[in-house]
């Protein structure tokens, strides 16, 4: 479905990409981790052309996604939910909400969108007048991913989706990816939940300054000394 | 080499070279004329760029800070007949005063808010500077002449030499602060006013600070605008000046020291520079038009301002040295 | 009674093209940041144009329609020319890159238009219409009701269509909308048409209280900065509010108080407002959430 | 008024300062066997261009004619020009540097009142003179100091002033008088001299005076207020930008069949043809002063055309272009005497030259500079607008000073 | 008073939502004391009260100063408040990304700042000695938490993890009684959590003061702190320790979950 070949992306002078390989197949959930700086969110913001690529090539269903305008590349079906939340502050939640379906136009799919988000994140409804950058940190990062949600994404970029959210909604939230997954959405998630994360990808991607150390099946990389060792922590089951 | 790092002695350098350079060339007396007015504006940029690269704000009305600078030291010079050092001293002292209590009203105010209250602020104080013609001479203008100090009496060149001290010595001062507590103060209250107020930073009275200094400024440069120039009338201090100091802080390179100068410099060479041209130069109003267009090219491809332009070839060339700040602020220069 | 009326509609005139420059000035400002500083000269050039239509024959109309054309067409060039590809640089070096604008604007017109003002007519003739003892121009009206429509349309688009949305998220954060598939080179190609569109609006109706000349616009563009302002960014009405209070309020001090210090205590009043509702009338302050 | 503490002279490029008296006759600074060099700083770019441009084009017409016709005493007039963008500090400069390094033998139109207010003490310590000033600084026409090198032609503000008042009082006949100026240097300038004037008549009551500010649109206050007052002559003496949108408003709020005077600047086709569309009622009873006859000299006036379309100006025959025209006519008499004398020509013979004997206006009227006299055109004449002339206005009195309408 | 912060019956509301409501709740000296709850229960917003970003509309905080004076935080400004020696972070990290590390610390400092600014204009000798032992300081500070390499660093190029360290080692240098820390661990993986742990645990130890923190990472709170807020719809859920928490069913429910899923 998306495939990075040789990606190499940088900031000014400093390059955060150094040239990877990754393959996210349809209808699956490929995960991607490495501490901070590694450069994930950046690998996103390549795939999404916000950050220009110097080399490389990123395909979508076989055509190329170099050069396309972030707009484009939303309008093809790959939303982002990115880092940071990035929600418009200034507008209310449902307007928000409505932004993410800027490219649908018929009221009734938008609407039955709407419902999902809002069965989703019911405090989202319970909000859904209010501005949007007055709300709680978790509250936004409910909107954030309530947002990408809304243009019904056919490739779903999550970037640190659990951030600021409570216990009991982070459970939730991995629930709601593997029922998204399984309505055929493909996802491609960046998590510091490793555990969490490989426990519902089907491939991940362990990446290091900028390039990827180690790849293999969730539930494999799950069991790996060295996956356990750098971002499990050392007392985890 | 390692000794230029230190700015201060940049800056001093930048003064000797500045003082003795159009000696060696056996400078012209109008280029005195244009260099001094340089500095002179200049004086006014530096002060403007503390209240707009480091603390944010802006104001439309400096132009009447250096105004009420100038007016006084006529007066108490010229009228009075008082040492210039006391008009210029007071040049300083008056609008300070003034701004301070402008400032106390008017920095609830932010962005153009701001802008707008200050430009008002300055038509007003046209309006006063075209009435009271007792004090200022309205609209015949008022004069005044070279300055005296301790019975020496100046000539062009030697005010343009003052000119450079003060701008050289305030560019000192300037950095110093900038370095210090205050500085740093100011610069977090522009980046990250809710960082600044936890840290303790009072964004009232910094801004108060900020405003009140850059008025100073203003000031000292209207005094010695009037020394110089020796002729001044209400017009001059209007929002055309004002606009004139936003724009040379914003292409010289915001929140830079060095900046101020070289966008004072830019904007007053550029068009003597497009009129010099062949041919084009020749054509009626064309020098005026590429004017606009050169503003435009040179904030296209130097955001972040003017005097990065060295730093810039150095790090092409040398193929190091460190990214500017990401926003174009930068303590340094 | 009447002489105060009579003030008052007389400001309205001049206050409905400080309210249709504002206009101008506060969508482009809203969907960019910046404030365009050329909004008024690039309407005196709009205004150069109808007039050397106008001078070559073209009916009135025509001229009209020909000259917002080119507006929009002027609009394009500056977004898709220069303002696309400044997008390193932040809100305050496009607004010194519009008064780069400004001066090109104010060198072409008598480069390609000569250096004599020129004349344009009122869009609507006729002769006063008398109102309770008050005479109103058919023409004046007509400056008017285009002012309201406009800015209701713009009310309307804003708030209450899908584009008006894109519009206040290209506002807010350019890189996440387009994130989100708005395609923000387009908003704001057609905000800075729009924008340009409503100068020109504005000066072809002030030409002929004045005459068409490089400094017509010199006034109405300060004052509908100021009616912004007063009014506050926030809203579309507020600007046009504001622009409405200072034209009459313009007119009444200089009736009643002084003309001399009419400009004077204008200002002052402002200042006033300003300090009691430090974001414009209608403004609202934004709180960033910690 | 405030008085330089320092009059010492710049010393700048001290080696060079002209003299003004040459030990042995020897040409000034500027002239060689074939040429004399002579220049100015004026704005011809931003908002001053469409005063700046055809004034210097029409010294440029002027000195064409001068030079296509051979020159005099063989010398062809070179004219250099500097745009100063009306920045007084930028004049500064500009002329310290046609003073002191282009070495002009004279400033020709020295252009705009601030720029000459900031630069005039320069201008007079140098020694070098000066003809014609495009602007009206009071400063230009003190009598107190014979040793003048400053030669005013174009009429002075205040001067301007009391001529409008004595023609409101004498050829109106009005005792209730109304003014509206501009705020500004110029506008004020020329209050205070109408002020003045009326003042030295008895019985006469100014009903109303009202200001209004530069780039104004829209009057309604003003025009309600002289309106009410009811006048029987309205002054104002503002430039075409301000008084066009009086007009308009009083055409608007019916302030119609009343005498409007205005200056000079004014009287030309061009302020008739973009305005009377819109203020026709109000305009047939404007009324100009001017100092220049263009319809009663069509010699002058032909050759005027005829050396500005030489030049590609034909699209500025107006007011502006014809006060060069003037400035290039007064500084180039000067010139001719002192060849016509036989004379060297440096600047005590040039000067003298200037005074020896009136200088007349080749579009009317002739000013004396004897004895140190320095008060610029005295005479002026009222005009009325009159579509059907080709100019647009005819003259209704002839040539007056303020002691002729007594 | 034997404690730092004593909260008495806050209570705060936007328009009709009830975002804290009547809270109590006090901290001992030197104490971690954690601050937990579902998302929008009202952490930040009591976090907002005490260091007066928002004014409560009723209730009371106490708190002892450096002085052991004990003062009504109510009647003191925003910028005032870090002079009293509490000190707070945020929750989106709020430093200034172009100066440097060690920049940003001394705008940590910069209430002890005495020196006027025509000293430092001149560079006197006072305000000279002054600049410069703050600097040793803030070396000190950074070389307690390991980050001395990285002082002349812009602030701006530095991974997360690195500007949370910092954000924590700026509220040293004010020479804090009280720090409090929104979210410290979000966007860390768990090996970089546990660091923190040591972390928060080490400065507390080496600069005697009491931290009040908010997190959702169970591991990080159980681990560190001594007692536990659970707040819901800005009223308080529970207070204990960490193991009375876990086993409270009120705190379960609403916020953590069953048992065993907490790590
Ligand atoms: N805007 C930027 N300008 C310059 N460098 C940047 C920028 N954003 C990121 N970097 C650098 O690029 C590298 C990769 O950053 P990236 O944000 O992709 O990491 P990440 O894996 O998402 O980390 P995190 O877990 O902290 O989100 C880092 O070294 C970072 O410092
Ligand atoms: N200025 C405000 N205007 C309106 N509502 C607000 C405002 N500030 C906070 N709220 C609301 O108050 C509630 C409490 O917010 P707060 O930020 O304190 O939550 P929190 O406990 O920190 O949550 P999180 O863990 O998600 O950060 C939220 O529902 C939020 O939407
Ligand atoms: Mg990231
Ligand atoms: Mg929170």
């Amino acid at each position: 479905m998306l495939r990075l070949e040789g990606l190499k992306a940088s900031y000014g002078s400093i390059m955060a990409v150094k040239g990877i390989d990754i393959h996210i197949p349809e209808g699956k959930i490929v995960a991607l981790l490495g501490s901070n700086g590694a450069g994930k969110t950046s690998t996103l913001k390549a795939i999404s052309g916000v950050l220009p690529v110097d080399q490389g090539r990123i395909e979508f269903k076989g055509e190329s996604l170099l050069n396309l305008k972030p707009e484009k590349i939303a309008q093809k079906g790959i939303v982002q939910s990115p880092e940071g939340r990035q929600i418009f502050v200034s507008l209310t939640v449902a307007e928000n909400l409505r932004v993410g379906a800027f490219n649908e136009r018929r009221k009734d799919i938008i609407q039955k969108r709407l419902k999902f988000v809002y069965d989703i994140f019911p405090r989202l409804l319970e909000r859904q007048n209010q501005v949007a950058g007055t709300l709680s940190g978790g509250e936004q990062q409910m909107l954030a991913i309530g947002r990408a949600l809304m243009a019904n994404p056919e490739v779903l970029l999550l970037d640190e989706p659990s951030l600021g959210l409570a216990p009991l909604i982070v459970k939730d939230i991995f629930s709601i990816i593997e029922r998204l997954n399984q309505q055929g959405v493909t996802i491609l998630i960046v998590e510091q939940n490793a555990l969490q994360t490989l426990k519902i990808a089907d491939y991940a991607y362990v990446l290091e300054t900028g390039r990827v150390i180690m790849q293999g099946k969730g539930s494999d990389l799950l069991q790996d000394e060295r996956v356990i060792e750098a971002y499990l922590g050392g007392n985890k089951s | 080499m390692q000794l230029l790092k230190r700015k201060p002695l940049q800056y001093s350098l930048f003064g000797i070279i500045a003082i003795i350079l159009p000696m060696l060339l056996n400078a012209k007396g109008s280029t005195y004329t244009l260099l001094a007015s340089i500095g002179i504006i200049s004086i006014a940029a530096l002060g403007f760029n503390i209240l707009l690269g480091y603390s944010g704000q802006i104001s439309l009305g400096h132009g009447a800070f250096m105004g009420m600078g100038a007016y006084m030291s006529a007066y108490l010079v010229a009228r009075m007949e008082l040492p210039f050092i006391v008009g210029l001293v007071m040049a300083a002292i008056v609008p300070l005063l003034v701004g301070f209590v402008l400032g106390l009203i008017a920095l609830r105010l932010e962005g153009h808010y701001l802008a707008i209250a200050t430009l008002g602020f300055a038509v007003v104080i046209e309006e006063i500077f075209a009435e009271f013609s007792d004090f200022t001479g309205g609209w015949s203008g008022t004069k005044a002449g070279f300055p005296v100090i301790f019975g020496y009496k100046f000539s062009k060149e030697s005010v343009y030499v003052l000119v450079i001290l003060v701008l050289v010595g305030l560019m000192i001062a300037t950095y110093n602060f900038m370095k210090s507590s205050t500085g740093r103060a100011l610069i977090a209250m522009k980046k990250s006013e809710h960082a600044a107020q936890a840290m303790g930073v009072s964004l009232f009275k910094y801004k108060l600070l900020a405003f009140s200094l850059s008025t100073m400024y203003a000031g000292i440069a209207g005094s010695l605008y009037i020394h110089f120039f020796r002729f001044c009338e209400p017009k001059l201090w209007g929002i055309a000046l004002s606009l004139d100091l936003l724009a040379s802080v914003v292409i010289g390179g915001i929140g830079t020291i060095g900046g101020a100068v070289v966008g004072v410099a830019f904007l007053k060479l550029l068009p003597t520079f497009l009129q010099g041209l062949p041919i084009l130069g020749d054509i009626d109003g064309l020098a005026f038009v590429l004017t606009g267009v050169s503003i435009i090219i040179f904030i296209m491809f130097y955001p972040k301002g003017l005097i990065n332009i060295p730093n810039d070839i150095y790090v092409r060339f040398m193929k190091r040295g460190k990214e500017g700040g990401k926003d174009g602020i930068r303590v340094e220069d | 009674m009447t002489l105060f009326f009579q003030n008052i509609v007389g400001g309205m005139q001049s206050a409905s093209m400080y309210g249709l420059a504002a206009l101008g000035l506060v969508l482009i400002y809203k969907t960019t940041g910046v404030i365009n500083f050329a909004q008024g000269e690039l309407g005196m050039f709009h205004a150069f144009v109808a007039a050397a239509l106008l001078a070559a024959g073209v009916p009135v109309g025509l001229a009209v329609l020909v000259t917002l054309l080119i507006a929009g067409a002027v609009g394009f060039l500056i977004e898709w020319g220069i303002m696309r590809h400044a997008i390193k640089i932040d809100a305050l070096g496009k607004m010194i890159m519009t008064m780069g604008l400004v001066m090109v604007a104010q060198g072409l017109a008598p480069m390609l238009f000569g250096n004599n003002p020129l004349y344009f007519p009122k869009l609507l003739g006729g002769d006063p219409i008398m109102i309770l003892g008050i005479s109103i121009l058919p023409n004046t009206l007509l400056i008017i009701t285009i002012t309201l429509t406009i800015m209701g349309i713009l009310f309307y688009i804003l708030q209450k269509t899908r584009w008006g949305l894109a519009i206040r998220v290209t506002a807010e954060n350019v890189n996440t909308a387009r994130l989100m598939g708005i395609p923000t080179q387009k908003v704001s190609l057609v905000i800075w048409m729009m924008g340009t569109v409503l100068g020109a609006l504005a000066a072809i109706m002030v030409a002929p209280l004045t005459t068409v000349n490089v400094s017509m616009m010199a006034d109405i563009h300060l004052k509908s900065f100021i009616s912004a302002v007063l009014g506050g960014f926030a809203t579309f009405y507020g600007p046009v509010v504001g622009a409405f209070i200072i034209g009459m309020l313009n007119n009444i001090i200089g009736f009643y108080i002084s003309s001399k210090w009419a400009t004077a205590i204008l200002y002052f009043f402002i200042l006033i407002v300003l300090v009691l509702k430090p974001t414009g009338l209608f403004g609202k302050k934004f709180i960033k959430k910690v | 008024a405030t008085e330089p503490t320092n009059p010492e002279p710049s010393k700048s490029g001290s080696e060079v300062t002209p003299t003004a008296e040459p030990a042995k006759e020897e040409v000034s600074q500027g002239v060689t066997d074939t040429e004399i060099l002579i220049g100015n700083s004026a704005a011809t770019s931003g908002a001053f261009a469409p005063i700046g441009l055809p004034f210097i084009h029409g010294i440029e017409a002027y000195l064409e004619s001068v030079n296509s016709a051979g020159g005099i005493d063989g010398r062809k007039i070179k004219f250099i020009h500097y745009d100063d963008e009306f920045d007084p500090a930028t004049t500064a400069q500009y002329l310290e540097k046609l003073l002191y390094e282009d070495k002009v033998f004279s400033i020709v139109g020295h252009f705009g009142s601030p720029c000459i207010a900031a630069t005039l003490m320069d201008l007079e310590d140098s020694g070098v003179p000066a003809v014609y000033f495009a602007g009206g600084v009071a400063d230009l026409y003190s009598t107190d100091d014979p040793d003048r090198t400053i030669y005013p032609v174009q009429p002075i503000y205040s001067y301007e002033g009391k001529i409008m008042s004595a023609y409101a009082i004498n050829y109106f006949k009005a005792k209730k008088v109304a003014i509206i100026y501009t705020n500004n240097e110029a506008g004020i300038n020329t209050y205070e001299g109408i002020k003045e004037q009326l003042a030295t008549y008895p019985d006469i009551t100014i009903v109303a005076e009202e200001s209004v500010s530069p780039g104004l649109t829209d009057a309604t206050a003003q025009v309600l207020k002289v309106k009410e007052a009811a006048p029987e002559v309205l002054i104002i003496p503002s430039l075409s930008a301000e008084l066009a949108p009086v007009l308009k408003t009083m055409e608007q709020q019916g302030l119609i069949g009343v005498p409007v005077v205005t200056t000079y600047s004014n009287v030309s086709s061009v302020f008739v043809d973009s305005n009377y569309n819109e203020a026709s009622n109000v305009m047939e009873n404007l009324y100009g002063l001017s100092w220049v006859d263009l319809e009663s000299n069509p010699k002058v006036w032909d050759e005027f055309v005829a050396n500005m379309t030489k030049l590609g100006y034909q699209d500025e025959l107006n007011a502006y272009s014809a006060t060069g025209w003037i400035a290039g006519s007064f500084f180039t008499e000067g010139v001719r005497r002192v060849a016509d004398n036989g004379q060297v020509l440096n600047f005590k013979n040039y000067m003298d030259a200037l005074e020896s004997a009136p200088i007349q206006n080749p579009f009317g009227g002739s000013i004396n500079f004897a004895d140190g006299m320095r008060t610029g055109t005295q005479q002026m004449v009222l005009s009325k607008v009159d579509v059907n002339s080709p100019s647009k206005w005819v003259s209704v009195t002839g040539f007056f000073g303020i002691d002729d309408l007594k | 008073m034997a404690s730092v912060l004593k909260i008495d019956n806050l209570s705060i509301s936007f328009g009709g939502l009830k975002a804290v409501d009547n809270l109590s709740f006090e901290i001992e000296d030197k104490m971690i004391y954690g601050l937990i709850g579902p998302n929008g229960a009202g952490k930040t917003t009591v976090f907002n009260c005490i260091t007066k970003f928002y004014t409560p509309n009723q209730g009371s905080v106490k708190f002892k100063t450096i002085e052991d004076k004990v003062v009504e935080l109510m009647d003191y400004k925003v910028h005032e408040i870090v002079n009293l020696g509490l000190v707070r972070t945020f929750q989106n990290v709020e430093l200034i990304k172009d100066l440097s590390i060690i920049d940003n610390l001394l705008i940590g400092a910069h209430s002890q700042y005495k020196s006027t600014v025509i000293a430092q204009a001149f560079m006197l000798k006072k305000a000279r000695n002054e600049e410069k032992l703050m600097r040793e300081k803030a070396m000190n500070i950074l070389k307690d938490l390991g980050l001395e390499d990285k002082a002349e660093e812009i602030a701006g190029s530095q991974p997360y993890g690195v500007l949370k360290n910092v954000e924590l080692a700026r509220t040293l240098m004010s020479d804090p009684k009280l720090i409090i820390i929104d979210e410290p661990a979000a966007g860390l993986n768990e090996t970089e959590t546990e660091a923190l742990a040591i972390m928060i645990r080490k400065i507390r130890d080496t600069y005697h003061c009491a931290i009040l923190m908010v997190e959702h990472d169970m591991g990080l709170v159980m681990n560190t702190c001594e007692r536990i807020c659970a707040i819901n719809f800005g009223k308080k859920l529970a207070e204990g320790t960490p193991d009375e928490i876990k086993k409270n069913k009120d705190v379960q429910e609403a916020y953590l979950g069953k048992e065993d899923d907490i790590a």
